[in-house]
């Protein structure tokens, strides 16, 4: 009985007593060892090696020595959501991770990426790229930096001095921030080229291009808050509970009360399974289906016809060609949908209004996306959606900061911006960047080649490949520059390696740049250089959410390793070029630890401001910004908007277009083109971009309709000096303005005078008040078309719906769409599968950097197709089995079974996320020491075929054929 | 008073794996082990739905009731913890738990299979809170920090909603007046079909067709 | 006699189900296991501890930002 | 020799069909898992008849079917598996209190047996010469499979009662030390028992086959109802029970439910550990019952019965003519392949203590 006493009045002892008793039983184990051996409890000595246990001990001895934890307010890097996430740090070590609910955008919520966002800051058994290094001899080679910026730019000088600059290749990135893409733009035109590009080009381009030439903006409409105020909900090319998981917060809450969710999808998506309406539709098939919508809209009468006459252009074309063209059965026979799906479907977004339309890479990664994404348009448009709260079209984008990227990145047709790279667009930027224009100039081959839209990250492979009298340029590209993209997003992979194989040199700058590394590896001896970037919680700068808020991330972490941010990167690259004085002429430079130059992403965000009129990133200045994520509990999660605070007014992130100066405290866009509201509450209209009438139509907004308030209650151009003059505002520009304004437009004026006047006094656009154009008569289809994908599993259906015709010099390159399609008219025959692709929820992108996390890889080990059981049964395949995917090129891919009814009979799906294994060979010994990730897997797009959009050079990932049998 | 539980919403749940992830980060579990885990019914066809599922912090815990040393036990608020230095590694409350919370990290042969582990529902365990001993055998303390769980509070789309179940369930009875439906709480009286004893409020108000 | 027939009484006693420990004034057996808000943040203030974890829960709910009218 | 081996037969079919019962709602309950996707079109069906009721879903959450689920690991698909409730309110109900009673009162009842009787004697003088009973083998295999089954019957006691019964004494802390301690010993020596019980058999079985005297035996349970001594073979009816019940069926279920327990690492299972476990715990319960009977008689039960285990292995002639007559008569006709030993000097009739 002593001993019963003595047990719990002595907790002291006790724990001692346990812990010899433990010790001589050899049973009682530690949490280290116990981290160990439930590791090697696993037995898959491949990941044992790949574990964080010594992670801990870092994180703990930071504890120990006790120093304060510093929280830093960043944002999620993995999707487009744009999730707070608050990094606490002590001594320099991100030791925790909170939930930040005050942000209004996700409210503390996190998918399995962003909840496992700290592994990015820990360092024992990273797979980050830790050195530079290059391959010699087959072999990795550590080097220091000094040597490797040397050799790397060495060699880039000297292809730059054979062959020009547009010898060289620049893939950027949409990882980057907003301060990182813009000075990689502007990094390029130094160098002299317009060949870069970024994951944008892959991801949404087509819709890019085809939502701004309909109706001003290349952007999502609305934002993912708003998704709580529609009634109806269409999925269309969108599996948000994987792509973008945070958002059904929202979506789900709409549905809660009410919504209605329809998704349409060759598979049943997890989003699917969410949804009040599931259609199975035939990939590829989107137009018809759209226009089979059209039809049963158009035939009840279900069309905001006083909308349309107010707003729309061209609608009464498109109503014409649906009603002859797209009849049920043509719709049904082309989409597999019957009459009474397409009818169901568009009732409920009819009665159920305003109703959205949501897409992703389902709709644009097609040969006929810019059709696709078009179709989208006209439909939210016939049912007058647009421009209004819980309407829109919604468009759900991809990496954390494509939208920015794409916005005042580095594209091959566009400075910041989007103002073009016509020799006034150089000018007006020249001035911005205060530096010489014919300086900029002389650092181009031509002139010719300065207003010549460069070469696609979609096709640099062709750059490198295709016979040199067939490009559009004076040199092959001899060297590519991978700053921050993966090489497994992009399609036809055999012929990738054959491009690494023929270029003189690769450079990789990534945290993660092992895919690139082992692929090239796999096919080189030397030539290949990588270079540790850091990420972007190791430093700080402005993002650009998918709903077009802007968001600052702070810096959680010093930059890992021997690691740098790409911008201090860019400038170092600038000095060895030569220009680094112009390239920082406006920033402040920051030496970091080690004595490296950085140019502060503040400084550079107000050149941003100072620039880029045309889509408002104007207003939001870094101080404004920085204001918003330490006030973010005082936005409303619905309407976005600020109530009282320091903020009061604004909208959360100053969703661009935020017009004017930051003074003029315009509160950003939450839902454009919205006549509802005041221009200066974020309201708006369509945007005048296309001339005031067409072939006698008008092309501006019908009387009656503006933006609430405005003093021009109809449609108007939009401003430049002379309008301001001609209306008798001229003098309410300042005179300091005036002078600036002077022959300028809204957009090219720097005093943002013209903005100031035309929005705050006046209540009017700047950029005037147009209608939507249903009919894109600068297209190749202005109408959207119905076009069969290059590898189509319809013979007959490439009779009726054939694919363009071939292009010459297209970006540069020749480009095949009948060639291809007709070689391969039969080819179903011997590959009768649809094989499409798409996101897991674990993973994000090329998914290195994910699959290097041992959290997320441990929850999908391997690469796999899903396969219908009908399928799976013909070919003798069971669940689990491995099995070669082989399409059309011969590759072959090496992959597990997953038999599910998600897909229907006749479609299988493989996630794109995966690379490190190549046709069946596991690439390990290519990757750099140290630096393979965790989880290894054929990547789906070494097998995919070619195909690229009409307008934008879009990839055709979303429809190809395959066959499959048991390996 | 506060008694903790965990509801997870099969409407909302979409199987993001957000909650394992946020426990893995939190605790630095290791490969392997997985104190919560999604899963999903009907997988691919229509009626699926996902639901997450740990440690539900029974009020009769069966794990309580079977282990041969007393290891298991309840703190006031409700949360089920155990203490690893005398736990035997019998495996008896993997047994005894429907839910599958239990877990060992080893693989057992001559009933080796190590301490268990399980959710602790970030509280820890019988170590002086926010110890270096406490977060090395259980993880960290987020109760006693004046925080619910990790896979709760990062939750993608609220479905898993952690804490005192008096707030929480009224916080999914509002739901369910929104929605009309999905009233069935996930827990407990799922496992037996039979309603959880001592917890009555456990159960909105709103009760749907429930099996 | 009597000893031999109470110790089997007492060890008939062990057999069945005890019922579940619920551990007492923050005292788990021998074991010491505070209450959450006997520590630096909370002083031992346990309305104080309660109003945090309440405030946690309710930060869940996101009906609370979002205004409806049902 | 009279009554109380038969007793103990008895009672133990007696309990046995008590048990029963209990060992069938142990057993799994049968469930017919429903084919997915036609419940699932039924369940979309039923979405649009009756919208709010999920009612197939939630039977399906109960089915210990597998369903999806990202992380690996035995039945981590499964998302209730509800035998565990059965298996505790088994475990912890029947098996234990009724099996703690029977052990305690089949204590009390040898106890109270040899209070009142005291020991079986031999009712000849001895004769003071030795024939060999077991030889040295067959001793080390009696006393492996003795010792090991000790060891296992003990650390299983704690295992299953020390909570209750030694915890609240000893404390946490000491009894964790004791459960570990009995948990690996249980555990390690448990396929040693198994070894060693294997070997006894193939050893003992020979002189275990069934007589047809052996049915004589039952008829007046081994003297107990005559009064009159029923001669046996070397063993006698009696022991062949323990053999056969004890020896062989239940090792054989002890040894299999203890090797599913003992090595979970072969993806077995919770359902099938809970089963073994009850089975288990049952069957152990009822050999540890028997061999209170056995170890009884062959210690201060019956004089003379310990010798024949002891050092050498031999019993005195009067012992063995008075207890196995037909084996007395085997060995001196040396139909059993064993010499009778050489006769040894000294009247050691009287069990030494010690060695």
């Amino acid at each position: 009985m002593l001993l019963t006493k003595k047990a719990s009045s002595q907790a002291g002892t006790r724990g001692r007593l346990s812990r010899q008793v433990a010790g001589y039983l050899g049973n009682t184990l530690d949490r280290r060892a116990f981290l160990k051996r439930s590791g090697l409890a696993v037995g898959a000595g491949a990941f044992a090696t790949q574990l964080p246990f010594a992670m801990i001990d870092k994180a703990e001895a930071a504890k120990q020595g006790g120093g304060e934890t510093r929280v830093a307010r960043t944002v999620c890097t993995h999707c487009s959501v744009g999730c707070s996430i608050d990094a606490h740090v002590q001594n320099g070590v991100w030791v925790r991770q909170e939930p930040v609910f005050d942000s209004p955008l996700n409210l503390g919520a996190h998918c399995a990426k962003g909840a496992a966002a700290r592994e990015h800051g820990m360092t024992d058994h990273s797979a980050r790229l830790k050195y530079p290094m290059k391959l010699e001899g087959g072999k990795w080679k550590k080097l220091s930096w000094d040597q490797a910026m040397k050799e790397v730019t060495d060699k880039m000088l000297a292809i730059r001095k054979d062959s020009g600059p547009d010898a060289v290749y620049w893939i950027g990135s949409s990882k980057h921030s907003n301060e990182q893409a813009y000075l990689m733009r502007k990094f390029v035109s130094f160098w002299g080229t317009n060949n870069c590009d970024h994951q944008a080009r892959i991801c949404h381009s087509t819709t890019v291009a085809g939502v701004a030439n309909t109706w001003g903006y290349g952007a999502m409409t609305n934002s993912y808050n708003d998704m709580q105020n529609s009634k109806a909900i269409l999925f269309l090319g969108s599996n948000a509970c994987e792509a973008h998981p945070v958002s059904m917060l929202h979506t789900l809450h709409a549905k809660e009360n009410g919504a209605k969710i329809i998704v349409c999808d060759p598979r049943f998506t997890r989003t699917a399974a969410k949804a009040d309406y599931f259609v199975r539709i035939r990939s590829g098939g989107d137009v018809a289906f759209i226009f089979g919508l059209l039809h049963h809209i158009f035939k009840n009468g279900w069309e905001d016809k006083e909308y349309i006459r107010q707003r729309v252009y061209g609608m009464d074309k498109v109503k014409e060609e649906v009603m002859a063209k797209w009849t049920p059965d043509k719709v049904q026979d082309v989409t597999g949908v019957p009459e009474e799906q397409v009818y169901t479907v568009a009732k409920m977004i009819s009665e159920n209004r305003p109703s959205t339309i949501v897409w992703a890479m389902g709709q644009t990664q097609h040969s006929n996306g810019n059709a696709v994404v078009r179709a989208s348009c006209i439909l939210e448009l016939a049912l007058g959606n647009v421009g209004k709260s819980g309407g829109g079209t919604n468009i759900y984008r991809g990496h954390d900061n494509v939208q920015g990227a794409t916005d005042v990145g580095p594209n091959p047709d566009s400075l910041p911006g989007y103002y073009g790279i016509v020799e006034g667009s150089w000018k007006y930027w020249c001035r911005v960047w205060g530096v010489d224009f014919e300086w900029v100039k002389k650092q181009f081959a031509s002139p010719a080649m300065m207003t010549k839209p460069g070469i696609t990250v979609s096709r640099w492979i062709d750059g490198v490949l295709e016979k040199n009298e067939n490009i559009d340029q004076d040199s092959n590209l001899r060297a590519v520059v991978y700053w921050g993209h993966a090489p497994n997003s992009q399609t036809r992979g055999k012929e990738m390696v054959e491009a690494m194989k023929k270029l003189d040199l690769l450079v990789v700058i990534d945290p993660y740049p092992s895919a690139t590394a082992a692929m090239a590896a796999m096919v080189r001896q030397d030539g290949v250089y990588l270079l540790p970037a850091c990420t972007q919680y190791e430093t700080s700068g402005s993002v650009t959410a998918s709903g077009r808020s802007l968001q600052w991330r702070e810096r959680a972490i010093e930059p890992l390793f021997e690691s740098k941010p790409d911008h201090t990167l860019m400038l170092a690259f600038a000095k060895k070029f030569g220009f680094d004085k112009e390239l920082a002429k406006n920033y402040k430079i920051v030496k970091d630890k080690d004595g490296w130059d950085e140019p502060e992403p503040e400084s550079i965000l107000r050149e941003i401001n100072r620039g880029v009129w045309t889509i408002g990133y104007t207003g939001q200045s870094p101080e404004r910004l920085k204001l918003h994520m330490k006030n973010q509990h005082t936005f409303d999660v619905k309407t976005l908007r600020a109530k009282g605070g320091p903020c009061d007014g604004d909208y959360y992130g100053l969703p661009w277009p935020c017009y004017g100066t930051p003074e003029m405290k315009h509160p950003g866009t939450p839902h454009l083109y919205d006549t509802s509201k005041h221009v200066m509450d974020g309201g708006g209209n369509f945007r005048a971009n296309f001339g005031v009438e067409k072939d006698g139509v008008n092309l501006l907004a019908e009387d009656g309709s503006a933006s609430k308030g405005a003093d021009l209650q109809f449609g108007y151009p939009e401003f430049d000096h002379l309008l301001l003059k001609k209306l008798g505002w001229w003098d309410d520009l300042t005179e300091a303005e005036k002078k600036e304004a002077e022959g300028k437009n809204w957009k090219t004026d720097l005093s943002g005078g013209i903005i100031r006047v035309t929005m705050k006094n006046h209540g009017c656009h700047p950029f005037g008040n147009a209608k939507a154009r249903a009919v894109v008569w600068n297209f190749p289809d202005p109408i959207p078309q119905h076009r069969e994908p290059l590898y189509s599993p319809r013979p007959d259906l490439v009779d009726k719906y054939p694919t363009h015709d071939d292009k010459k010099a297209f970006w540069r390159l020749p480009t095949l769409y009948k060639t291809i399609q007709q070689a391969n008219k039969d080819i179903s025959k011997e590959y009768p599968l649809i094989m499409t692709s798409g996101r897991l929820v674990e993973y994000e992108g090329g998914g290195e950097e994910q699959r290097s996390n041992p959290w997320l890889a441990e929850l999908q080990q391997d690469m796999f197709v899903e396969i219908n059981p009908k399928d799976a049964n013909d070919r003798g395949v069971k669940a689990g089995d491995y099995v070669w995917v082989e399409t059309p090129t011969k590759a072959r891919l090496k992959v597990k079974a997953q038999v599910t009814e998600r897909v229907g009979a006749g479609t299988v799906f493989l996630p794109f996320h995966f690379s490190g294994w190549w046709m069946g060979k596991d690439m390990l010994e290519y990757y750099p020491p140290g630096s393979a990730p965790i989880v290894r897997g054929e990547a789906v797009n070494t097998a995919t075929t070619y195909g690229y959009d009409s307008v934008t050079m879009m990839q055709e990932t979303k429809t190809t054929l395959c066959k499959i049998a048991k390996a | 008073m506060a008694r903790m539980k965990f509801i997870s919403d099969a409407e909302r749940c979409i199987e993001c794996n957000g909650c394992v992830t946020a426990c893995k980060n939190e605790h630095e579990i290791p490969w392997g082990v997985n104190r919560r885990r999604v899963v999903t019914i009907d997988d691919g066809i229509p009626g699926e739905r996902s639901i997450s599922v740990a440690c539900m912090h029974c009020s009769d815990a069966p794990c309580i009731a079977v282990c041969p040393v007393d290891t298991i036990y309840k703190t006031t608020e409700g949360i089920v913890l155990h203490d690893k230095d005398l736990c035997i590694g019998c495996g008896y409350c993997f047994y005894a738990c429907p839910f599958g919370a239990p877990q060992f990290p080893q693989d057992g042969a001559f009933g080796l299979r190590g301490k268990m582990d399980k959710c602790t529902f970030c509280a820890g365990g019988p170590e002086a809170d926010g110890s270096e001993a406490e977060f090395k055998k259980y993880g960290r303390n987020r109760i006693s920090e004046g925080k619910l769980p990790a896979c709760a509070e990062m939750c993608s789309t609220k479905a898993l909603l952690g804490g005192d179940g008096d707030v929480i369930a009224d916080i999914y009875r509002n739901r369910v007046v929104f929605r009309g439906k999905g009233s069935e709480v996930w827990g407990w009286g799922t496992a037996y079909g039979k309603p959880e004893k001592q917890q009555p409020q456990q159960q909105p108000a709103a009760q749907g067709a429930k099996s | 006699m009597t000893a031999a027939a109470l110790v089997p009484l007492g060890l008939v006693a062990g057999c069945g189900e005890k019922p579940v420990t619920v551990y007492k004034a923050g005292k788990y057996q021998g074991k010491a296991d505070s209450q959450p808000w006997d520590n630096e943040r909370f002083k031992g203030d346990r309305n104080a501890w309660e109003k945090a974890i309440k405030d946690r829960s309710v930060a869940q709910n996101e009906y609370a930002r979002v205004a409806h009218s049902k | 020799m009279r009554t109380s081996h038969g007793s103990f037969v008895w009672r133990l079919f007696l309990l046995l069909a008590l048990l029963a019962p209990g060992l069938a709602a142990a057993a799994p309950q049968p469930f017919v898992p429903p084919s997915s996707p036609e419940s699932a079109r039924e369940q979309a069906q039923r979405q649009q008849a009756q919208p709010y009721n999920n009612a197939p879903m939630w039977r399906d959450v109960r089915s210990e079917r597998e369903h999806q689920t990202q992380v690996r690991g035995i039945e981590t698909g499964v998302l209730v598996q509800s035998g565990g409730e059965t298996w505790r309110e088994l475990r912890n109900g029947p098996v234990s209190l009724i099996g703690g009673l029977l052990l305690v009162a089949i204590a009390a009842i040898i106890l109270l047996f040899h209070v009142m009787h005291g020991s079986i004697k031999v009712t000849s003088p001895p004769a003071g010469k030795m024939i060999q009973r077991f030889n040295d083998w067959e001793r080390w295999v009696h006393w492996s499979v003795a010792i090991t089954f000790c060891i296992l019957a003990i650390s299983g006691l704690i295992i299953l009662f020390g909570k209750n019964v030694l915890l609240p004494i000893i404390g946490h802390t000491l009894f964790s030390w004791l459960a570990i301690l009995s948990k690996n010993l249980h555990n390690f020596v448990g396929p040693l028992f198994i070894f060693s019980a294997l070997v006894m058999f193939v050893t003992y079985v020979k002189d275990n086959l069934w007589k047809s005297y052996d049915f004589r035996w039952f008829k007046n349970m081994g003297g107990m109802l005559g009064g009159e001594h029923i001669p046996s073979g070397k063993f006698n009816a009696g022991e062949k029970v323990w053999f056969w019940l004890g020896l062989f069926v239940l090792t054989i279920i002890v040894a299999v439910t203890g090797l599913i327990l003992d090595f979970p690492n072969f993806e077995q299972g919770r359902a099938i550990m809970q089963q073994a476990n009850v089975v288990h715990a049952i069957a152990a319960i009822l050999y540890m019952a028997l061999s209170l009977g056995h170890i009884y008689m062959g210690t201060i039960g019956v004089e003379g019965a310990y010798d024949s285990m002891r050092t050498n292995g031999q019993v005195d002639e009067a012992w063995a003519k008075e207890h196995h007559g037909y084996w007395y008569e085997d060995v001196k006709a040396d139909r059993t392949g064993q010499k009778a030993a050489a006769g040894v000097a000294g009247a050691g009739q009287v069990p030494q203590a010690g060695r």
